[in-house]
């Protein structure tokens, strides 16, 4: 059994069959869920707390500073000192708020994030689950994190965290549409909405080179709704900082604030595979047609690679927003929802629709 | 029609307007050459304050910790908010006389605003500006200081 | 479904409540405490509460002599503290009929107009900030270190120097002073490139700015809405111009007027006026006259009974000193009229009717200092 | 594979979270006084109840995003066939699509769109 | 027979909901209770339709169409009758069944 | 205008007016009684246009307490003080006139914050920097406070 | 007892008990998160029977949209210390006996009656052949349905854009 | 920075003892490696201070390199609260309030003269709280009128100091370093 890091398919299977050799199926498939749950579970914190870190660090560049830098090498660790600290923390109760819907909320929230992620595909055969209707899935359990948030709001009884649900609400349901929108213009092209499916056809040319204008319009789109939908900078309304202190999670302490934290990190990492799959080919190499010598030189570096270093191009682009743009009013966020993203969104549908019809994509 | 227009100008205008604010920080963040963080604890070594920098008040020593005060007080007066409190002894000198001199020239760091009106008072010039700045402490009383070292003895001839 | 239709109508869309904005919060620069009365998310009235801060400093004032009062001015107004100072000082000389020497004059005109560009830049920093544009949060006040420096070298402290005094200034400036002023005038010019560059001209920022909080000018004079904001509603208001002190009848500057009314040309004023600032300091800071840097004073200053006022322009607006005394060595009254402090009365006016995050935009861009307010 | 392991992937997800705030409610130290139990609102105590007065705004895009919502996830298997299926595909749509498009049309026209 | 689960299970499942649904639609006198009573009572019906489909029926995809159709209609009744119960409560500050009543007349 | 005619006009509109002893402005003492006539008219008539109120301040002169009105007007460049005062130390009152300069109804809070003195017609005469439960009015001379001052 | 009837019966407890508290449970935003707890484990359910796009639409439309703005709605009519009126004790009496002996008819009937369950299973349904099912006119092709329920839609907007805006009035 | 180059270790050293020389376990010392190094402050500043404290969180003397950027609102979710600037009697009430909400553990660092004894408002003023410890008990104290950043990165570290000594098994004899 050779190991390959171009293709986890064999792997898997290389596992499978050696549960299903030494124990009855059952158990086979108990210890395999339980690998993969294990895996993800370190998989999670891994890039929640990277994410934080990297976010810090990467502001302070542009800030001109340097960051974190005095707990371990470059600071690596200041997010685990910061976990440490959180998971040591008082959780305040506050009064005559409802407490079964406070302590639902964050569980409602990490949930969907992490459901959400169990459809992506890091690598060939590297994922955990392969559905048929994978951005659909994807779509449909990331809308659930939006009532964890309106609940977290509305169960802490302060006038702030109530209208930074509201406001949220507003807007994630809102940019969900965009967000839905644009990702069907590529299955308009793609023809499937399965992941592997998604990644395969793109093996001669991403998606954002094959469908050109139409998809780069889809592309940005996306880009601005999913920033908007993670509540993300310039669209932090919920918990902006300046006018609702911290928004919905105000009274929120300790871990369970730590988890609303890590849900938007995840979710702003959900977003970034998710674009740079759907986009930008996933695992994909790099391929020009025709450049078999470049094609294959290209293919020498793995997928995780090629995964994680779009994954973690379309971050980048995500905190250059964060850390650039001033905050956009409510009113302002949703006309730019329902104004131009949406009506721009609904005409490239169909443009891309025209496109594969007269089969003008490459 | 001119609205119809309007609409896509402003996406247009809308949009550059992002990409120039985007190339600021993004210029930043490609040239760390510009970082002009100062790494505290660790250039402590070669951290150099300006030799005007007010950090505290202290009495100046020489190497025969001796120091030109007289004790006459004309600091506490001029301090607007009692950082100083002049506690004078009297002595009898060697020509008989009795008279007065510092026995405690006491300092409320945790009061002192760094105005410089009692340095640039003291008639004998006995008063200066250090430039220590690392003071914090646990205890509140550690901030009171007595000025005149110990065993110090005022310069002859000041007086 | 007529019936629901025309069911009677409640007032229950008309009905306010009211939120705290402050005293701990992070939009009000300090702690001014607003009572907002919101109807949805629309500012309907608001109170402000202040005192929060108000340690009295008037006061004190009138236990303290003149040199002693400084260290309190510098408090006030900490952002502007050589300005405060410089108004008090004024007022004694001109009480006491004393002409300063020509070098403190440049002197201090050079250290206003620093005062006033790094004022500025704080405030484009926490205005950026309070929009949730954090990273001119860092520029602005990166780009005020170079002043705290200059200010450092020469008076030995960063913003609270307590540099002037009555008859002229504390120490002679630094010998680097010349050089390091030159160079952050020509850094900053570059500097404030990138201002306009991820603020002024920013779509976001445009629409969070434009026609949000339109104060008129006839409301500007009749709530003495002075400085940068007076002038963003076309008040001419500049007491550097009205009536000027030390050097700047004689050189040459234009008052920054707009005429829009709102938010943003509150903001364009302020981003001009580093400009014009700028302009100044170059004029003044190679040709500063040789001479001591103090006028001989008594020991012992006492003012000629009788009443003092004293007009300045502050990075902020008017600053008035306003002196009773009568005849001792300590002020027998000491009124300031602080720029901030009328400045804050108009906000309820001009945030009524507009968003509660518009609110957050209106107040950054007038600029209150709360321990100016309150004193 | 897919039911089971959406099971697993929501346990997974609940244990973290369950164990953390069992974690955090048991060990950290803990301190009670009158002030601490009270909502935060800038230092200063609540006035009334929290209680955000009716605010149309916010709702009336509840309303038409779950009407959008609906006609998405009706795109979807559309999507997926107009490759396949061409012409029809893209007429129907087209029918479609100009219905919605109405819908947003009146919507604008109405004010609907406008946060208020 | 799905792999085991008799078609009985679900109906049996599905009657259960149903009549919980109907229990809360006559209980309950708050507007926006009663409509998510109603909204147990058709997702009872779904289950239904999907389960004979799946079990009886395999062959073709009528009660799965049949439950789309029934959920996007239901998100139209769901919005309007939330219209609906909005534009009551801001004319009588309430949303219950019997205090509207006396309101009314 | 200069101060001799500004003093003519104003005498024109209250007779009883003093003038005071002043360097820098023309300084004028008027009963409070004509206060907000006078201040209407001032601000009304076009040749002398006060807009603009630069400050109030409340002083207490001993005996009595007074109020300082700086007042510019913005078209015709003049600047004029006028002051009011009161014998009456235990319940002063004076007529507001934050109708005419709306930038007077803070400041004239802070009077009577500092001073008791209270403003007949003021919209919302609150103690502005104090607690409302805070006794006694600490700029005046006779203010004593064993609690909170600790005398240097 | 094989995984699917033990994942059953995983799924139908918990519809069943978080039914329950939906229509018992006091505080009103609590019957709502209940609720949606009953829909995401029906989704499950439909996920268990293979119908992958169903389950799939369930949690958009039905927890993440309606869900969603029920949530909404509560936010804007009740207040955190509110509580439901418990309705009297005669009413639940009546209601519950009605329920169970609805309940109990209509199972004891269910348990009678006898199905022909096929035993093909067609592995999943693809989401193909439910696009090719929605978009062709033939039989068992639900263009019409699928255009109908565009209008339908814009109906159910219209209409509650007309009773929710705010009317000068 | 080495230890002997900090002020003040008498304090430090009779904490110490007054823990009752409670063993140092190394649980406690990874929780307080976590703790000292993620400290993060309230957005609270009365005054002039507060630049200073602006100033630190600038890109000149950067807070973050301590982790300690994430400035938090709310009170709940912050460790140290950082009284910049003069508290008068209308504020303390609210100072206090916004201790009390903070969740444990958390504590306090009284920046400037003004925090630590009423500064230059302590005589002749009628409004003016004689320094922050009659209100809310203090850990650190940084004198200066503003303590220059460097004073208050200063500060920070001997903060950070005092929490390597805290232990989670007696929590209530870290609780006597101090506080009341
Ligand atoms: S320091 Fe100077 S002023 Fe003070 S007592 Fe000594 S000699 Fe006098
Ligand atoms: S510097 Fe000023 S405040 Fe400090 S001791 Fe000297 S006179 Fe007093
Ligand atoms: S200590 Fe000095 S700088 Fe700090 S708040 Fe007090 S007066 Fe201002």
């Amino acid at each position: 059994m050779t190991f390959n890091i171009y293709d986890f398919t064999s792997f898997n299977r290389w596992i499978d069959e050696g549960l299903n050799s030494i124990m009855s199926p059952t158990w086979a498939l108990i210890t395999e869920m339980a690998i993969i749950g294990i895996v993800f579970l370190l998989f999670y914190a891994i890039v929640g707390l990277f994410l934080v870190y990297a976010e810090r660090k990467v502001c302070a560049f542009m800030q001109n500073r340097v960051g974190p830098n005095r707990v371990g090498p470059y600071g690596i660790f200041q997010t685990i000192a910061d976990f440490i600290k959180l998971l040591m923390k008082e959780l305040v109760y506050i009064k005559d708020s409802d407490k079964l819907l406070f302590n639902i909320a964050p569980f409602i929230v990490i949930i969907a994030s992490f459901m959400a992620l169990s459809a992506v595909p890091f690598a060939k055969g590297l994922h955990a689950i392969d559905f048929d209707i994978g951005i659909l899935y994807v779509i449909a359990v990331s809308s659930l994190g939006v009532v964890g948030i309106l609940l977290a709001g509305w169960s802490s009884n302060n006038k702030y965290s109530l209208i930074g649900a509201m406001r949220s609400g507003a807007q994630i349901v809102s940019y969900e549409l965009s967000v839905g929108l644009s990702l069907l213009t590529i299955i308009v092209l793609a023809g499937t909405m399965q992941f592997s499916e998604i990644v395969e056809m793109q093996r001669n040319g991403w998606f954002i080179f094959k469908g050109h204008i139409p998809a780069i319009i889809a592309f940005i789109v996306f880009l601005i709704a999913s920033t908007a939908e993670t509540n993300r900078g310039p669209f932090d309304l919920a918990e902006a900082e300046s006018e609702l202190t911290a928004g919905f999670h105000t009274e929120y302490s300790g871990i369970k604030f730590a988890f609303f934290f890590l849900a938007e990190y995840m979710n702003m990492f959900l977003v970034a595979s998710i674009a740079a799959t759907v986009f930008w080919g996933g695992w994909m190499p790099f391929h020009v047609s025709g450049w078999a010598g470049f094609n294959t030189i290209m293919d020498y570096i793995p997928p995780l690679v090629w995964y994680f270093g779009k994954t973690a191009f379309i971050i980048w682009l995500m905190m250059l927003f964060k850390w650039t743009f001033p905050r956009l009013r409510i009113d302002q966020l949703l006309t730019l929802e329902w104004k131009y993203l949406l009506p721009i969104n609904l005409v490239n549908i169909l443009f891309m629709a025209f496109l594969v019809l007269m089969h003008w994509h490459f | 029609m001119n609205s119809f227009f309007r609409y896509f100008s402003d996406i247009f205008h809308g949009v550059k307007s992002l990409l120039i604010g985007m190339s600021v920080t993004g210029r930043y963040f490609f040239s760390p050459g510009q970082i002009v963080t100062q790494q505290y604890p660790e250039n402590r070594k070669n951290l150099q304050m300006f030799e005007r920098f007010k950090g505290e008040v202290i009495m100046l020593h020489d190497i025969n910790n001796q120091h030109r005060c007289n004790g006459c007080g004309i600091c506490e007066n001029n301090c607007p908010n009692g950082s100083i409190e002049i506690i004078s002894a009297r002595i009898t000198g060697e020509d008989g006389k009795s008279k007065r001199i510092i026995d405690k020239h006491i300092y409320h760091l945790g009061m002192c605003t760094f105005c410089g009106l009692c340095v640039k008072n003291c008639p004998s010039n006995a008063l200066g500006f250090g430039n220590e700045f690392e003071h914090a402490v646990f205890d509140r009383s550690k901030l009171n200081k007595v000025l005149n070292q110990p065993g110090s003895s005022i310069i002859k001839g000041v007086e | 479904m007529k019936e629901i239709i025309n069911l009677p109508v409640s007032k229950i869309e008309e009905e306010e409540y009211h939120i705290n904005m402050g005293p701990q919060h992070p939009s009000t620069h300090g702690v001014l405490r607003l009572l907002v009365s919101l109807q949805g998310e629309i500012v309907k009235s608001l109170k402000p509460h202040c005192g929060y801060i108000h340690r009295g400093i008037e006061k004190m004032c009138e236990k303290d002599t003149y040199p002693q009062v400084i260290h309190l001015t510098d408090r006030m107004d900490y952002l502007s503290a050589h300005i405060n100072n410089h108004a008090v000082c004024l007022l004694v000389e001109k009480a006491l009929e004393i002409e300063v020497p020509e070098r403190v004059k440049y002197i201090r005109t050079i250290m206003d107009e620093l005062t006033r560009i790094q004022s500025h830049q704080l405030w484009w920093s926490s205005f950026g900030m309070d929009l949730g544009g954090l990273t001119c949060f860092f520029y602005g006040l990166r780009d005020r270190e170079m002043i705290l420096d200059i200010w450092e070298e020469t008076t030995g402290s960063r913003f609270l120097q307590s540099y002037n005094c009555p008859g002229g200034v504390m120490q002679d400036i630094h010998p680097n002073f010349q050089k390091k002023v030159h160079a952050f005038i020509k850094t900053f010019k570059k500097k404030i490139k990138d201002y306009d560059r991820i603020l002024s001209g920013n779509v976001i920022f445009e629409n969070r700015s434009q026609g949000v909080g339109i104060l008129s000018k006839e409301d500007a004079i009749s709530y003495g809405v002075t400085g940068p904001s007076g002038r963003g509603s076309g008040w001419s208001c500049d007491i550097r111009k009205i009536e000027p002190y030390s050097m700047y009848g004689q050189v040459h500057f234009n008052e920054v007027l707009r005429y829009e009314c709102d938010t943003y040309s509150r903001y364009m004023v302020r981003m001009q006026e580093m400009h014009e600032s700028m302009n100044i300091i170059e004029q003044l800071i190679d040709n500063i006259p040789a001479g001591d840097h103090s006028a001989k004073m008594k020991a012992v200053i006492k003012l000629p009974a009788g009443e003092y006022f004293q007009r300045v322009e502050s990075a902020r607006g008017e600053l008035d000193v306003y002196v009773v005394s009568d005849g001792n060595k300590t002020p027998y009254r000491m009124k300031f009229r602080t720029p901030s402090f009328t400045n804050l009365g108009v906000l309820d006016h001009i945030s009524r009717g507009m968003k509660i995050a518009d609110l957050v935009a209106i107040g950054a861009s007038l600029d209150l200092v709360i321990p100016d307010i309150d004193r | 594979m897919s039911a089971e392991s959406l099971i697993l992937f929501f346990i997974v997800g609940a244990f973290l979270v369950g164990i953390a705030l069992l974690f955090s409610s048991l060990v950290p130290p803990t301190s009670t006084n009158s002030q601490k139990a009270e909502a935060y609102e800038c230092g200063i105590p609540t006035e009334g109840i929290t209680w955000l007065q009716f605010n149309v705004g916010y709702y009336l895009f509840a309303i038409i995003f779950l009407v959008f919502d609906v006609e998405t996830v009706f795109i979807f298997p559309w999507a997926i066939m107009m490759k396949s299926m061409g012409m029809t595909a893209f007429i129907e749509i087209i029918i479609f699509f100009f219905v919605l498009g109405v819908g947003l049309l009146y919507a604008w026209k109405k004010g609907a769109l406008k946060w208020e | 027979m799905f792999e085991g689960v008799p078609v009985h299970w679900f109906l049996v499942l599905a009657t259960t909901m149903f009549f919980i649904g109907i229990y809360g639609f006559l209980v309950r006198k708050n507007l926006i209770t009663m409509l998510m009573s109603l909204e147990l009572i058709l997702n009872s019906v779904c289950i239904n339709f999907v389960a004979f489909n799946k079990i009886l029926f395999p062959e073709h995809l009528e009660g799965m169409f049949f439950t789309l159709f029934i959920i996007a209609v239901a998100a139209a009744e769901a919005s309007v009758a939330i219209a609906i119960i909005i534009n009551i409560y801001r004319r009588l500050v309430n949303i219950d069944v019997e205090k509207m009543n006396e309101m009314k007349y | 205008m200069d101060n001799d005619s500004l003093k003519a006009r104003i005498l024109e509109i209250v007779p009883e007016a003093q003038q005071e002893e002043n360097k820098q402005y023309l300084t004028i003492l008027v009963p409070a009684a004509k206060l907000h006539d006078l201040a209407l008219k001032m601000k009304s008539t076009t040749d002398l246009a006060f807009d603009y109120l630069i400050c109030l301040s409340g002083v207490d002169y001993g005996k009595q307490l007074a109020v300082v009105y700086h007042i510019n007007s913005i078209l015709q460049k003049h600047t004029v003080v006028i002051k009011v005062k009161t014998d009456d130390r235990i319940n002063p009152s004076f007529d507001t006139v934050s109708d005419i300069w709306r930038t007077a109804e803070f400041h004239e809070r802070e009077a009577y914050d500092m001073f008791g003195i209270r403003f007949n017609n003021h919209p919302d005469l609150r103690r502005i920097f104090l607690e409302e439960d805070w006794k006694g009015y600490p700029l005046r001379k006779d203010y004593v406070d064993e609690v909170n001052i600790v005398e240097f | 007892m094989t995984n699917n009837q033990f994942m059953f019966l995983v799924f139908s407890v918990v519809i069943v008990v978080f039914s329950l508290l939906t229509v018992t449970s006091r505080r009103i935003l609590r019957a709502a998160t209940f609720l949606l707890f009953v829909l995401v484990s029906t989704s499950g359910l439909y996920f268990l029977l293979r119908f992958n796009f169903l389950a799939a639409i369930q949690l958009t439309l039905y927890a993440g949209g309606i869900v969603v703005l029920i949530i909404f709605s509560i936010l804007l009519t009740s207040h955190i210390s509110e509580k439901l009126a418990v309705p009297p004790v005669t009413k639940r009496i009546y209601a519950a006996i009605a329920a169970i002996a609805g309940a109990v008819l209509c199972i004891l009937t269910i348990l009678q009656t006898q199905f022909v369950q096929k035993t093909l299973d067609p592995a999943r349904v693809h989401i193909r052949t439910i696009g090719e099912g929605m978009l062709s006119t033939g039989k068992y092709g639900y263009a019409l349905p699928f255009e109908v329920i565009s209008v339908l839609l814009l109906a159910a907007m219209i209409g509650s854009i007309i009773l929710a805006k705010k009317r000068k009035d | 920075m080495k230890e002997k180059d900090f002020r003040d270790n008498e304090t430090l050293e009779l904490f110490k003892r007054s823990g009752g020389n409670v063993l140092m376990t190394s649980i406690d010392a990874v929780i307080d490696w976590g703790r000292s190094n993620s400290v993060w402050p309230l957005t609270f500043a009365t005054s002039c201070c507060g630049i200073e404290m602006m100033a630190t969180g600038a890109s000149r003397h950067d807070f973050a390199r301590f982790g300690i950027e994430v400035y938090r609102a709310s009170p709940r979710q912050a460790d140290v609260i950082v009284v910049a600037g003069t508290i008068v009697n209308k504020m303390a009430p609210v100072l206090k309030r916004l201790y009390d909400q903070m969740s444990e553990p958390r504590y306090v660092i009284a920046m400037g003269a003004c925090a630590v004894s009423g500064g230059p408002f302590y005589y002749n003023s009628y409004h003016v709280v004689r320094g922050v410890d009659q209100i809310i008990p203090v850990d650190v104290y940084i004198p200066g009128c503003p303590p220059r950043p460097e004073a208050l990165l200063y500060g920070i570290m001997q903060l950070q100091r005092k929490i390597k000594l805290e232990t989670i098994t007696r929590p209530e004899e870290s609780m006597i370093m101090g506080r009341k």
